[in-house]
Parts: C-alpha cells; structure tokens; sequence
C-alpha cells in the first residue's frame, strides 16, 4: 500500500472539513495511506503574510522541517491556501539560501529543501493514474464546471505544469467522474478569500458574480479544491439566494467529493450533508 | 572643466609617461573633440593610433611597457558601436585574459586600463587622461617597480 | 564602466530587498489595477499605490501608509501573473502594510480586516494551530463587530464544522518561540 | 635607405602659441631617416603645399609626417598633394599637435615635448610605410530587391529611375505587401491602394525593373559589387507567358473555402488564385496544398476552362541565377500572434481580431465590402474596443520595445470606425499615445475631439466572451485610479510588429547582423542607417525597425541613393588597409577565419601543378576585409598582418617613444 505525508490544514477540522472526509475516504478506495504530519502546525494563512513577511516564513517553515526529518517524501496539501503558502515558502528558499540559514535559525530545524507538496489536482491526477479510473463505476452524467480559484490557477513556480490563465488540471478528473464539463468565464477569478468574515460585502459581490458565471455556462454545480472558496461559494451563497441576488441555489462539491461519488462512496461519507447548499440531490441514493 | 595636472611640475617630481592604444573612430575622434573644446588635461599620455582595438596584439602591450611606459590604456568605442561591428569585442575578451597574464608578469590593474570613449565623449576621455595619469603618479614608475626589466 | 546602483529612497530600498521588485521598473500601465478584484473597494488603485511608492516622498507614504488599498489584497496574485514588467504589486503592498502595522496607522475601514488577522495569529500562537471558535470569539471581541454572521455560528455547529474543543499542538512552545523571534524583528 | 621630410606647422598662434615649433623641427631633423625639416605659419595653405611637393621632389623624399592639426581634418589634403608631386599618399603621416597637443596643454615645455614624441611616432612609422595602391573591384550595376512592398517597390522603382537595372525578388504571387491590404492611411486617409497600385503597375512596366514574385533568395555568393545570388522561382502551375488573368480558371475551382491571408482569413480564396483583384503580375498560382489535382491527381477543372492552356501541373520549382552587384532587403515585417495572451482569450475568440483584419473589414475592397461587421456572425458592432500596446512593450509575455505605429492606426481605426458607425462607440485602451509625425498629434486629437473616439489610459487585464458573444473587456483608467469593465462586440488588438518570417535566415545568407528581435542591424545607429555591415547590402523599411509608410519609402530611397552611388563607378575603389596572410608561415590554426566580422578571412587550399591540394592556409578577400586588424591581432603565428598598421610599424612607434 503506498503512503502519502499529509498536511490537512487548520480549516480541515474545522470549516473545510469536508474536503478533509473526501479525501480520506477517496485514498482510502485508492489504497493509499495517508500519513499525517506529527504535530504540524498552522501554516500562516493570509493572516500571518499580511503582518510579518519573517512569520510568513517561519510558520511553512516548520511544517517542512517536520515533514523532512520524518522521512516524508511528498506531501498532500489539499487546501489550496496552505498547497500556495507551503510550496510558495520552498520557492522563496530555494531561490534564496540565507533566507533558508537564518529561517533554520529563527526556527530551531534543520531544513534540506526536500520535500514535495501536491495540490489536490496532482493529488487526484496521480489516483487516476494509479487505478482509481477503473474504480469510477458511477457515471454521474452532470454538468460541471472546474473553478480553480486564485491559489490552483496562479503562483509562479507554485501551480506548475498547468495555464495559469486557462488551467486544465481538473478537467480530465471530471471527465473521469462522467461529467460534462463546460467551459466558462470564471474558472480563475477571485471569490474574495479571507475577507469572509472581515470584509463580507466583497466576497458576496465577488461569489455571486462566479456564481452567476457557473449558472450562465449552464452548469449543475461547481467543482472546487480550495476550502476557503467553497464556504465562500457554499455558506455564504445562503445568504445570496436570501436576498435574491442568486435565482436559485447551485451545488458546491469538493473535487474529491465528485470523485468520491464517482467511485461510489456514500455522499454522508464524504461529507456532503455538512454543506450549507444541499447537494445530495445531485446522485440517486442520496436523500 | 579639470585643470589638474596640467601646472609644471617639478623637475624631480616623477612625471608618467602614459601609452594608449586607441581606435581611429571613436577615441581618436573623442580625443579630437576634447582638443577642439579646448579642455585642458595631463600631457603625459601619448597615443598610438590603431584602426580598431581588435587590432591591438597583447605584445603591443608588453612592448609598450618594454620601451619605458609606465602605463597603458586602451580605448575604442562603446559596446554595440563598434565601426568593425564587433572588433572591440574580441578586444575585451582578450584583454580579460591578457590582463591575468600581465599580472603574472608584475603588471597590475594600477598599471592597466580599459575604457571606452566615443568621439562624442571629450570630456570622457579628458577626464580619463587625468584620472589614469593621477593613478599612475600614485603607483609610481613602473621600472623602480619592475628592476629587472630592461631600461 | 561602473556600474552604479541607481538612487533609492528608502521605501524603494525596503521594497527591493523584501519583495525583491525595483519600482523603478514600474511604468504605470495599470494592468494589475485592471485585473485586480479588489480595486473597486480601493481607495487607491494598486497602480497609484506603486506611483506613491515610486514617488516615496513624506506626502506619498501619508497617503500610501494611510491607505485601506493595503488592507484589501485578497492575494489572489493576478497582479504578478500579467504583470508586463514581472513586477509583484501584491508583494508591495505586502511591505507597505506591513510598515503600516508597526507604525499603528489603520485606517478606520481596516480595522475589521487586522483584528481578523490578529485573532487568528492569536489562535495560532496559543494552540499551535488556527481554531475557528476562538478565533470567531477574538475577532467578535476585538472588532466589536458582534451580530454580523450571529446566526452562522450556530449553522456551522449543526453541520458539525466547528471543533468545540481546539487541538492545541505539543510543539505549541516551540510555536511561541518562532512568534516572539518575528515580533523581536528577525527580518527574512 | 629611408628619406623623410617633416613639416611643422603652427597653424597660425594655434600649434605656435602652445608648442615651440623651430624646436620641434629642429628635434625632428636629428630623428634617424630624417632628411629635411622645417615649420611653417600655414602648411594647408597653397604656399605650404607647395613647399612640401618640392621638397619631395628635390629631396628625393621617400616620406613625409606633416605635424599639423588631426588626420581627420587635413590628411586626404596633404596627401593629394603628396601624390601630385609623385609620392605615393599613403607614404605621408600626420602627427596630430593641433587637437591632441597645444590645445589640450597649456604648459608650453611639456606640450613641446609631447610634439617632439609624436612627431618621432610617427616618423617610425614612415620610415615603414609601404605604397599602397587602391583596391579597385569591378560592379555588376544591378541592383537585387529583396520584398515586393512599398519598401521595396520604392527602392526598386528608384534604381530603375536612376538608369540601372533591378531585380526584385518577392516571396509572394504579388508585388504590394501590407499597404495594398490597408483601407485608408494615416494621417491623411487617402485610400491606400489608390496610391500603391499605380507605383505596382509601374515596377512591373519598368524597363529597368525584372519581377520575380513567388520567388525566394536560395543561397548567396560573392561580395559587394560581385555577388552572385541563386533564386528560387516557385512552381505556379500557370505559365505567365500564356495566360491572360482572363480568371476563368478561378471562377470554377471547386475549393471555394481556403482562408486568404491577404483578408486576415476574413475572405476566402479558390485553390488556383490571385490574391486581391488588383494584384501585380495579375496572373493566378495553384496553391498546391490545397489543389485537389496536384494533391490526389483528380479534378483538373482549371486546365480544362483555360482558354490559353496554361495550366501546367507538371509545372516544377527552378533555380535561377543572377548577378548583383549591389542589395537592398526590404523584407518587412507580420504582426506579433496574440495568442500568447490567455488572459484576452489565447486566439479562441473569433471577434478579437489583429489591425489587418480591421483594415480589411474597413477596406472598401475587402470581404465586406468596406462594411464593419464581426467575423462570428456578420452583425455591425455596435461598441468596439481597441487595445494599443498588445505584445509591445511586455518583456514578459511579448517584446520589450514600442512598434511605434500602433498608436497612428489605432487612432485611424477608431476614426474609421466611428465614420462607418454613426451610433458605435469606439473605445481606445492605450498606455501612451506616441504621436510623433507631420501632422500625427493633430490627428489623434481629431480621433478623440471630432470623431468621439474615447480614450482611456491602461492596459486590459482580461477579454471574457458570454454566450451571446458579448466581449466582456476589463481594463484600467489609470488616471482616475478606477477598473473600468466594457461591454464590447468586437475587439481590436494593435497587435506588436515583429520581422517577417524567414527574415533570420536572408539575414545569414547575405551576412547581415540582426538584434535579439530578429531585426536587421544598420551599420551605424546614427550616422548609417541604411548600410549593414556587410558592404553593398542596405536596409529598407520595416525589416530593420518598425517603420511607417513615410519612413519606410524614405528610407527605400536613401537606399536607392548608397546603390546608385555604388553603381557610380565601373570599379569600387576602397582604402587600400586590409589584411594580408603570409601563407608561408599560417599553420591554419583559423583563429582568424573564427575572428573575422566580415567572414573576409577564408580557407584556401594551395595546389601544386598538379592541382593537388598541397595545405589549407587562410585567406584574406579584398572585396570583404574592412581593415579592422582582428585577425592579425588573433594570429598566433603572426602570419596575418595589416597594411597601413603593421606590427613592424606599431613596434617602432612603440620604441620611438623610449
């Protein structure tokens, strides 16, 4: 059985926890083992960049030092802010070695630069690849489209092998789930990100305009990898539809979780009762 | 405008004597330009006239010094505007090396210098003239330095 | 054949060596304002925030260091995608935020945006990690923003999305130590 | 025995004042080989020239150093006189005690000794001087054109005016290029072709002029005034000879569906075809690729409607050859593909177009007959949004420079645009509007204050397209520090101007220098902007830069000038320093071959009477060396040496500074 390091993140346990479930369960039908990280810790988020450029550093830093002296090849990073903050801190590392001296300083650790950390995408490319296509039984027969947000579409060096302006990196998955993915405007834009709590009015403006995007490509749902967009998109999306700037509600599901009903997985499994939109509806056997 | 060391100098003091190797179209035309607005530098530098500096033989150079210089320059024209499209080139490149040969033979960057001046540039090259000459009365005759060479 | 390092002030000087871009470079084409989601909200653009950093004189950082544009990067990184001299505005702002903090100058409109900030670094250097109830409580305290959102909470406890009791990590000293060393000011 | 004259001139106060010249004279007649010195107030004076011939003749003088003002302001002078009374010039020296001595030094003792030492310089080199004769070279007085453009037709119908012969060479079925692609032109909107076709007609009546279209350079030999160029005439499948242009053979074939690239794709064209009506040889090619006849050997419905049987589908490429003497390349430029753009569509939207295509929906000739509809479904657009500045000016996904007229037709565009669109809206994204021509500033103001056009100053940063087609543009106004998002139902790119395809290649054949964007290199950004530095080759048009229609004729002529100039004379005759190899001594190491800029330095094998290969040595080719003394420098052996600046010269100048 292969194993995997994994870095589920804060929002994991807590928000985002659905991604969390999906993923599990979908290594879990992969037969890949996901190791978590002993004791990692935050890795920052936008918090820690926008007050304290050496905190931004230091706190991916430990996670890789962690990772490394535990003997973890490569890492799973699914929400897509910590994939961004991770693999952006080994960026600036590589590229700056005293960066890297004072950084294993400041942190107490030891850090070789080894390591690599996948996104959600790469992560469920690799399935693919490995035989969870084969294991795919339930055609899902919907209509999707593939929003990648900011931090799996752009980041020099970062999101690597794919267009930032057009990236491509979920369509293949959602073929492979049996859905017919449509192209549409907004698979790169912003959804306003961190600003959910602190700055609402953007997010709304910004998530009904994807939104509204997503429903004017003519689309079932929308697939996303990033935790921060989906309760964007998902929670917040309550209160659009209150207020009527949405005409209806429009499914949010986790990439894993598509593929997870794809393999056949129960949607309670991965986590889909736990949406503020509801989503069952969207598989037979769902409630 | 320098004025520097164009006063008389003592008749002990020690007095450069300064060899540059320059090309005919642009530092010779830039030394011109300097004559013809009159500015005045240090009269110790003698110019050899080359049609480019891709011409210019490292044995020039120790020749020169051979012959009592205690100095050497080398000018031609800027990167790019080489009359002979790139004959300053190939000068630059040997020169990099030829200047790890010379230091071998005693000969130091006090002693050797590059620059480029084109005909548009007479103050450049003034400024240059005096600049090297003030060097080189810094680093002092070049024989006391190098006893064994033939005087 | 000197090569002379061109003048800097030293908001230039500080851009350049922490986000490694010359805002000389800059020519003012304003593609990362067109493309920027949050410009709308913006009291200054991103390209008039870069023309005040360019420009670095007292008046420029009054209004640049004043700004709430600094507080509204949502670090989406559009900017530096199609940025046509591979400039990172993003980045800058990230500086002259931050410059903003030490020197306390929050602008009423931020307030909300660094108390968020704040509570969840708090969270993160007490347990180790971010945890959202605390954080929510942080940021309700500190922002005195009390019933946006009140019936969330709630919501986010019947989807079973809120831990009722935070992981704190055993390296939480550790964690601490790292917090105290950056507030000391170990610039990277 | 070496026997020189020197001759000290004052210059009036401007030597005299600074230099004590009877001490220099007096110096110099003690220096070995001198025979005779003397000073004199004004030696460029008539008396002062006379007095040097006599002493040339009366001393027997073997050479002469004139101490006076620089070589570059007297030395052609001195020497003409020189060779008047029988001394071959190149035996005569200048020592510079004007610009480099007594006007750079005020302190007289140290200024007269500096004379003293060059005038002693160059005595040394005297005393080594060789005669040297002139190199002559024979020309062939015709001229090769290399591009059917204005540029070219331009130069061509120049040369020809000038009474020599010209051989343009077009890649293309047609003469014209670009501008007969054009709808109007800047800053005048008079219809282009109106102005270009008569200047078509005319380079192909021209008795000076030979056509060669849909030809192409295959490969070069020779140097200035003798180059021998090979050209490739393509297979037309149509025997010019026989057909008329009667265009019965286009009207019936079958494929009526092949995109024109002279519409932008806009039009479409047949498999046998012309490319625009008004083309010049107005006579069809049979596009191979797409001829069903020439591809799967069925159909054949041309040769059967012609009424000439002109159609030959056995028609093959040729290899001409042709002898030049002298080239102008005029090769042009193509516009920069947008499709490296993701974020304005990456080329899939069929309504965001490049500026050819605008001018060939605005061309009255063109597929809509002069009417502005949208490629995807034929409907007037009612906004338009042109972006300046597109791959120009983006060091990071297109080029680092400005292609300078995007701002004029950008202007016209718009202007045009609101002419044929009384109720559209023509919105102009640019960064800069750079204006400056005869009459460019008043015309863009005219753009924005007669024609309405609006102006916004930023860059777009995305191009989305809805399901309706609408093209949602979101740009910048940097001046009011706000995005602004418009509605659009067309789009115009300015597109940046890049070479022309191939034009790297042309460039290497004729040994031609070009800049990291591919565009030729003139010999002297200031002061010869229209030679190369391969001598007899020129530069017109855009080949060399982004050049509009003004500059690029301008710059034809200029070219058309060097060339007629070359052809002045039967022979060239050029200063005679160049290199010469000692073939005795080269050990063929071609550290010089590898040196040369001019490839001047060459293998040549030396054959015993048998004509075999005795050993390679390296050659010097008079036509090619420019005399910059590189490869003499680089020889190991010291085989390659330079007239005029041999290192026996410069090693005795060196010692007579001792």
């Amino acid at each position: 059985m292969k194993t995997l390091g994994y870095y589920p993140g804060c929002s994991l346990s807590g928000g985002g926890i659905e991604l969390d479930l999906s993923v599990r369960a979908l290594a879990k039908t992969a037969g890949v083992d996901l190791r978590e990280i002993e004791d990692w810790n935050c890795c920052g988020a936008s918090a820690a960049h926008s007050l304290d450029h050496s905190l931004a550093v230091a706190l991916p830093f430990r996670v890789l030092a962690l990772a490394e002296s535990q003997g973890l090849a490569e890492v799973l990073a699914p929400c897509a802010a910590c994939f961004s903050r991770l693999k952006g801190t080994q960026v600036r590392l590589a590229r700056n070695p005293e960066l890297n001296r004072r950084m294993a300083e400041l942190v107490e650790r030891p850090y070789q630069g080894g390591v690599r950390i996948l996104n959600i995408n790469e992560f469920i490319a690799a399935l693919l690849k490995d035989g969870l296509a084969e294991k795919l039984t339930r055609k899902l027969g919907l209509k999707a489209v593939a929003y990648y947000g900011c931090l799996l579409s752009r980041g020099e060096d970062i999101v690597t092998g794919d267009d930032a302006e057009d990236p491509q990196g979920m369509e293949a998955a959602l073929r492979a789930a049996g859905c017919e993915v449509l192209s549409w405007n907004a698979s790169n834009e912003c959804c306003g990100g961190g600003f959910s709590m602190s700055k609402t009015g953007s997010v709304l403006d910004l998530s009904q305009a994807i939104l509204d995007e997503a429903r004017a490509a003519g689309a079932d749902l929308v697939v996303t990898g990033c935790p921060m967009c989906h309760s964007n998109l998902d929670m917040r999306q309550l209160e659009l539809v209150k207020r009527r700037r949405v005409p209806g509600a429009l499914p949010i599901l986790y990439l894993s979780e598509l593929l997870g009903l794809a393999a056949g997985l129960e949607p309670g499994a991965l986590g889909l009762d736990r949406h503020f939109i509801e989503s069952r509806q969207l598989v037979r056997g769902g409630a | 405008m320098k004025t520097e060391t164009s006063a008389v100098p003592a008749a002990t003091a020690f007095e450069p004597r300064i060899t540059a190797f320059v090309c005919n179209w642009c530092t010779y035309a830039g030394a011109d330009l300097a004559g013809t607005s009159r500015l005045q530098y240090a009269p110790n530098m003698r110019i050899i006239k080359l049609p480019c500096t891709g011409r210019i033989d490292p044995l020039f150079v120790l020749k020169a010094f051979e012959d009592g210089a205690d100095a050497v320059l080398v000018s031609g024209c800027h990167p790019g505007d080489c009359h002979y499209t790139s004959g300053n080139y190939h000068a630059r490149r040997r020169w990099t090396l030829f200047r790890k040969l010379l230091a071998l033979t005693g000969i130091g960057d006090d002693r050797l210098f590059f620059s480029w001046v084109s005909a548009a540039e007479g103050q450049k090259f003034a400024d240059l003239v005096n600049d090297v000459t003030a060097k080189v009365r810094q680093a002092g005759p070049f024989r006391a330095a190098n006893p064994g060479r033939r005087a | 054949m000197n090569m002379s390092e061109p003048k800097e002030h030293p908001v230039a000087k500080a851009v350049r060596e922490t986000a490694g871009v010359v805002l000389a470079e800059c020519y003012q084409c304003g593609k990362c304002t067109a493309g920027c989601p949050m410009a709308r909200y913006m009291d200054l653009s991103p390209n008039q925030v870069m023309r005040l950093a360019q420009a670095g004189d007292a008046a420029a950082l009054e209004r640049l260091l004043g700004s709430e544009a600094l507080w509204y990067c949502a670090g989406c990184l559009t900017c530096a995608q199609r940025c046509p001299r591979q400039l990172d505005p993003a980045a800058v702002m990230d500086v002259l935020r931050e410059m903003a903090h030490r020197q306390g100058k929050i602008p009423a409109a931020a307030r909300k945006i660094l108390a968020f900030h704040k509570a969840f670094l708090a969270t993160v250097e007490w347990g180790g990690r971010m945890a959202e109830i605390p954080l929510v409580m942080r940021y309700k305290m500190n922002s005195l923003d009390l019933f946006s959102d009140a019936l969330l909470g709630p919501a986010m406890l019947a989807k079973r999305k809120l831990p009722l009791l935070p992981h704190r990590i055993r390296g939480r000293g550790e964690v601490r130590r790292i917090f105290e060393k950056c507030r000391k000011g170990t610039r990277p | 025995m070496a026997r020189i004259g020197v001759f000290i001139c004052h210059c009036g106060e401007n030597i005299g004042r600074t230099v004590d010249c009877p001490a220099v004279a007096a110096a110099a007649a003690r220096m070995p080989g001198v025979v005779h010195s003397v000073d004199y107030k004004y030696m460029c004076s008539d008396p002062g020239q006379q007095m040097i011939k006599k002493a040339i003749v009366e001393k027997k003088l073997t050479g002469v150093v004139v101490g006076a003002c620089s070589p570059r302001m007297h030395e052609r002078t001195f020497r003409a006189a020189a060779a008047e009374a029988g001394l071959n010039p190149f035996l005569l020296e200048m020592a510079n005690l004007r610009e480099h001595c007594s006007w750079v030094h005020s302190d007289q003792a140290a200024a007269t000794q500096k004379a003293i030492d060059l005038v002693r310089v160059m005595v040394a080199k005297a005393r080594r001087d060789r005669a040297l004769r002139p190199i002559r070279v024979p020309v062939e007085p015709t001229a090769l054109v290399v591009g059917g453009g204005i540029a070219g037709i331009q130069a061509a119908l120049d040369i020809a005016a000038g009474g020599k012969k010209v051989v343009l060479v077009e890649r293309g079925p047609s003469i014209g290029g670009h501008m007969a692609r054009l709808s109007e032109t800047f800053p005048t909107l008079d219809c282009s072709q109106c102005i270009l076709t008569p200047r078509m007609v005319e380079a192909a009546s021209h008795p000076n002029i030979t056509l060669m279209t849909y030809s192409e350079v295959e490969s070069v030999e020779g140097f200035v005034g003798n180059f021998t160029v090979t050209v490739r005439r393509k297979a037309r499948y149509v025997d010019p000879a026989k057909c008329t242009g009667c265009g019965d053979c286009f009207n019936k074939c079958p494929l009526k569906k092949i995109p024109n690239e002279f519409d932008a794709g806009l039009g479409m064209r047949r498999a046998i075809y012309v490319p625009f009506p008004q083309a010049v040889p107005n006579k069809p090619v049979i596009d191979a690729a797409h001829c069903t006849m020439l591809q799967k050997g069925k159909c054949g419905l041309c040769a059967k409607v012609c009424p000439r049987g002109a159609i030959d589908y056995k028609d093959q490429d040729r290899l001409e050859k042709i002898k030049v003497g002298a080239v102008v390349l005029a090769t042009g430029f193509q516009l920069w593909d947008h499709a490296a753009y993701g974020e304005y569509g990456g080329g899939r939207y069929q309504d965001v177009i490049d500026g050819f295509a605008f001018e060939r929906l605005a061309s009255a000739s063109g597929p809509t007959g002069g009417r502005i509809k949208r490629p995807s479904d034929g409907v007037e657009p009612k906004t338009v949004v042109f972006l300046s500045c597109c791959g120009s000016r983006d060091d990071k996904a297109g080029k680092k420079y400005c292609s300078k007229i995007c701002c004029m037709y950008t202007a016209k565009h718009a202007m045009l645009y609101r002419h044929k669109v009384h109720d559209g809206r023509a919105v102009v994204f640019y960064m800069d509007v750079r204006a400056a021509g005869k009459g460019y500033e008043e015309f863009v103001r005219r753009a924005i204050e007669a024609d309405g056009a609006e102006y916004v100053r930023g860059r777009v940063s995305r191009i989305t397209r809805r399901k309706d087609g609408t093209l949602v543009v979101r740009g910048a106004d940097t001046l009011a520090g706000r995005p602004v998002t418009i509605e659009a139902d067309l789009v115009v790119l300015a597109d940046a101007v890049v070479p022309r395809s191939g034009s790297e290649k042309l460039a290497q054949l004729f040994g031609v220098g070009y800049d990291q964007d591919g565009f030729y290199s003139e010999a002297h950004p200031k002061l010869r902007p229209v030679e190369t530095a391969a001598a007899g080759v020129f530069l017109a048009g855009a080949c060399q830069a982004p050049k509009d229609i003004p500059e690029s004729v301008s710059q034809a002529s200029a070219s058309a000038a060097k060339v007629l100039g070359l052809f002045a004379k039967p022979e060239l005759e050029r200063e005679p320093i160049i290199a010469r190899v000692n073939r005795t001594t080269c050990a063929h190491c071609r550290a010089c071959i590898s040196a040369c800029p001019y490839g001047a330095t060459r293998d040549f094998d030396v054959l015993d009477r048998a004509g075999k290969v005795l050993r390679t040595v390296a050659e010097v080719n008079e036509g090619l060396c420019q005399g910059c003394g590189t490869c003499a420098a680089v020889c190991r052996s010291h085989s390659v040496d330079l007239d005029g600046f041999t290192g026996e010269q410069i090693h005795a100048e060196l010692s007579a500074l001792l």
